[in-house]
C-alpha cells in the first residue's frame, strides 16, 4: 500500500505529462509488470480511481475526460464484482476485454513509434550524396500552328483593316413617275370602279408589290389632284377604288 | 559483378547525380528504353557490402551512406528535431493502419489530437490527405509518403517493424468506432 | 577490390555524402587518424571503370559522375504548344508581305504587337530579321524562313492563296460575309 501510495506522488508530480486518460491507464497497467493480456482489470481499476481520487483530495484539477473515464471505470468495478446480470449487454467480461484490448493496441503503436523512430534516419544516421551534379530536363517548346491557322489569321486580318466599301443592293422599287404613267395609262381603259391592287403588276416579287403598291397609291392622290381620277373609300382601311374622270 | 557493362554505368551515373530519389520510370528517361529492372538488382547487390547502399524506398530507388557508418557522419551535422510523443504515436498509427480517419486516430490513443500534431507530421512530408472515407461526414483519411519511407529507409509499407505480427495479434483491425461510440454514450449516461 | 575494409568504407561514405571536395585532412577528421592516402588510390582504381569517378582536384578528393557520361544527366524534352492568335495573326502577315517592319505588321493587324510574340516565332525558326528598312529610323524587317515552309508543307510562298482565292474559301471576314451571302440571295429571286 505505502508502494502504491509512492506511486500516486509520483503520478500526481507528473499531470500534464499524460495524453489523456488512456495514457494513464497504460501506464498504470505497465506498472503491473506483466503481458498486458494477463494485467488484473480490477487492480487497474483500483490504481486509476485511487489516483483520481487522490489528484481530488489535492485539488488538482483533472480534465473532464480524466473523470468520465473514472465513472465508466467505477461503473465496470461494479459490474464486475456484482452478481451477472444477464440482460445487460455487453457483458461486464467483453468490456473489461475491450478495455484490455485498448491498452494493447495503444501500446503497440507506442511501441512501433519508438522502433519507427530508432531506425536508421536519412538526414541523421544515413545520408545522400552531398553535391550531387542534379539531373536536368531541358524543356524545349515545340510551336504548333497548321497551315489553315495560318490562312484563317490572314483573312481574319485582311478583314478587319481592308477598307471597307460599300456597295447599296438594288432594291425592287416602282419610281412615283413610273406609277404615275401606269395608272393614269390604266385607268383610262377601266369603265367601272377598280381596286388600288389591280393596277398592280400582276408577277410582282412581293418586295416589289410593296413598293409598287405604295408607288401607286401616291400616283392616284397625285392623279386625283390634277383631276384625272376619281377615289373611292368606304372607310379606313376599306378598300380603295380608282375610276376615270367622269 | 567485374568490369560493369555500359548500362550499369550509365543507371549507376544517373542515379548518382539525382538529387531526389528516381523511379524506374524516371531512369529510363535518362537512358533510352533499356530493362533497368536487373541492372538495379545487381548494382544494389555490388554495394551491399560497401561504404554506399544503393536501396529502394517505395518505387523509387537512390544511394545513401550505409547505416552502420552513421557514427562517422553525424559529426557536425545537426540533430533533426525531435518529434513530440503525440507526433509520434500519430505517425505509426497512421503508417500502421492506413489510410485512416482523425477519430480513428484518436480513439486509439484515447485522446483528441491537437490540430498543430499534423501538421507537423505534413510539414516534414511524411504524411498526406489520402481521400475521404465514404461514410457518414465523409471524414478525411491520412495515410504515408513517399517522403516517410525515404526518411525511415523502408522499401515498402511491408517493411514496417513488427506489422506482421501486430496484424496477427489483430491490433491492426479497423478501429470500431461505433463501439466505441456506444462506450462514450454509456459512460456519458453513466456520468 | 574485393570485399571492401571498414577503413575504404568509411572514406567512400564520408566522400560521398560530403557537400564539397575534401582534402586528405578532412577526411582524416571524420575518420580518426588513419592513414586515408593508399585507401583513395584503391577507391580510385575501383571505381575507374564504373560509372562513378573518384577524382582529385589539386588537394581535394570528390566522387562525381563519370565523364562520358555527362550527355545523361539532361535530357531534351519536346512540349508540344498551339501558337497564339497574335502569333499566328503575326506569322501570316509576314508571310504574305515579307520583308516587312514591325510598325508595318502593326499596321496591317491594326493592333500592337508585344516583342514576345516575334520571339516566339523566331524561337520556332519560322521568321528571321531579314534587313533593314533604307527609311529613316532604319527599321528591322522580317521574313520567313525554311523551316516555315517545311513546317506549313509549302514548296514556296507562292503556294499561299491569294486574296481572291481567301475570298472565294469564305476566309475574308466570315462575319459580314455571311450578310452579304443573304442579301445575294434575296437578289437572285428577284432578278
Amino acid at each position: 500500500m505505502t508502494d502504491a501510495r509512492g506511486e500516486d506522488e509520483r503520478l500526481t508530480i507528473d499531470i500534464d505529462g499524460w495524453e489523456g486518460p488512456l495514457d494513464l491507464l497504460l501506464a498504470l497497467a505497465r506498472n503491473q509488470k506483466v503481458d498486458l493480456r494477463e494485467i488484473s482489470i480490477l487492480d487497474l481499476v483500483e490504481q486509476y480511481l485511487d489516483y483520481v481520487g487522490h489528484a481530488q483530495s489535492l485539488k488538482l484539477e483533472l480534465a473532464a475526460d480524466y473523470l468520465v473515464m473514472a465513472a465508466w471505470l467505477a461503473y465496470l468495478k461494479s459490474a464486475l464484482l456484482l452478481p451477472r446480470d444477464p440482460e445487460v449487454e455487453p457483458s461486464p467480461e467483453e468490456l473489461a476485454m475491450r478495455l484490455q484490448l485498448r491498452l494493447e493496441r495503444l501500446n503497440a503503436m507506442r511501441d512501433a513509434g519508438a522502433r519507427l523512430m530508432a531506425r536508421d534516419r536519412l538526414g541523421r544516421d544515413v545520408f545522400t550524396r552531398g553535391a550531387p551534379e542534379g539531373l536536368r530536363t531541358i524543356r524545349q517548346t515545340v510551336w504548333q500552328a497548321e497551315i489553315y491557322d495560318l490562312i484563317a489569321a490572314y483573312g481574319r486580318v485582311s478583314a478587319r483593316t481592308r477598307p471597307v466599301l460599300h456597295v447599296v443592293a438594288q432594291r425592287p422599287v416602282m419610281t412615283l413617275e413610273t406609277a404615275i404613267a401606269r395608272v393614269e395609262a390604266m385607268v383610262g381603259e377601266r369603265i367601272d370602279w377598280s381596286t388600288i391592287e389591280s393596277f398592280l403588276p400582276a408577277d410582282a416579287s412581293p418586295g416589289f408589290r410593296k413598293s409598287a403598291l405604295a408607288s401607286s397609291f401616291l400616283a392616284a392622290l397625285e392623279l386625283a389632284r390634277q383631276g384625272k381620277v376619281q377615289l373611292k373609300q368606304k372607310s379606313p382601311f376599306a378598300p380603295l377604288y380608282l375610276r376615270g374622270p367622269a | 559483378m567485374s568490369t560493369p557493362d555500359d548500362l550499369t554505368r550509365a543507371v549507376e551515373a544517373v542515379l548518382f547525380a539525382a538529387e531526389e530519389p528516381l523511379t524506374i520510370h524516371e531512369i529510363k528517361a535518362h537512358l533510352g528504353d533499356a530493362d533497368v529492372r536487373p541492372v538495379l538488382d545487381a548494382l544494389s547487390e555490388h554495394y551491399a557490402e560497401r561504404g554506399i547502399a544503393l536501396v529502394r524506398r517505395g518505387e523509387r530507388w537512390h544511394f545513401e551512406t550505409a547505416g552502420d557508418l552513421a557514427h562517422l557522419l553525424r559529426r557536425d551535422r545537426e540533430e533533426p528535431r525531435k518529434l513530440s510523443r503525440a507526433g509520434t504515436e500519430t505517425l505509426a498509427i497512421i503508417a500502421y493502419h492506413e489510410p485512416v480517419t482523425r477519430a480513428e486516430i484518436e480513439s486509439i490513443r484515447g485522446v483528441q489530437i491537437s490540430k498543430g500534431t499534423l501538421d507537423v507530421l505534413m510539414e516534414a512530408g511524411w504524411i498526406r490527405p489520402a481521400g475521404r472515407r465514404e461514410v457518414p461526414g465523409r471524414p478525411l483519411t491520412y495515410a504515408t509518403t513517399q517522403g516517410f519511407l525515404d526518411h525511415f529507409g523502408l522499401a515498402s509499407r511491408r517493411d514496417l517493424p513488427g506489422i506482421d505480427d501486430l496484424r496477427a495479434a489483430g491490433l491492426l483491425d479497423p478501429v470500431d468506432l461505433a463501439m466505441e461510440q456506444a462506450e462514450v454514450e454509456n459512460r456519458d449516461e453513466e456520468a
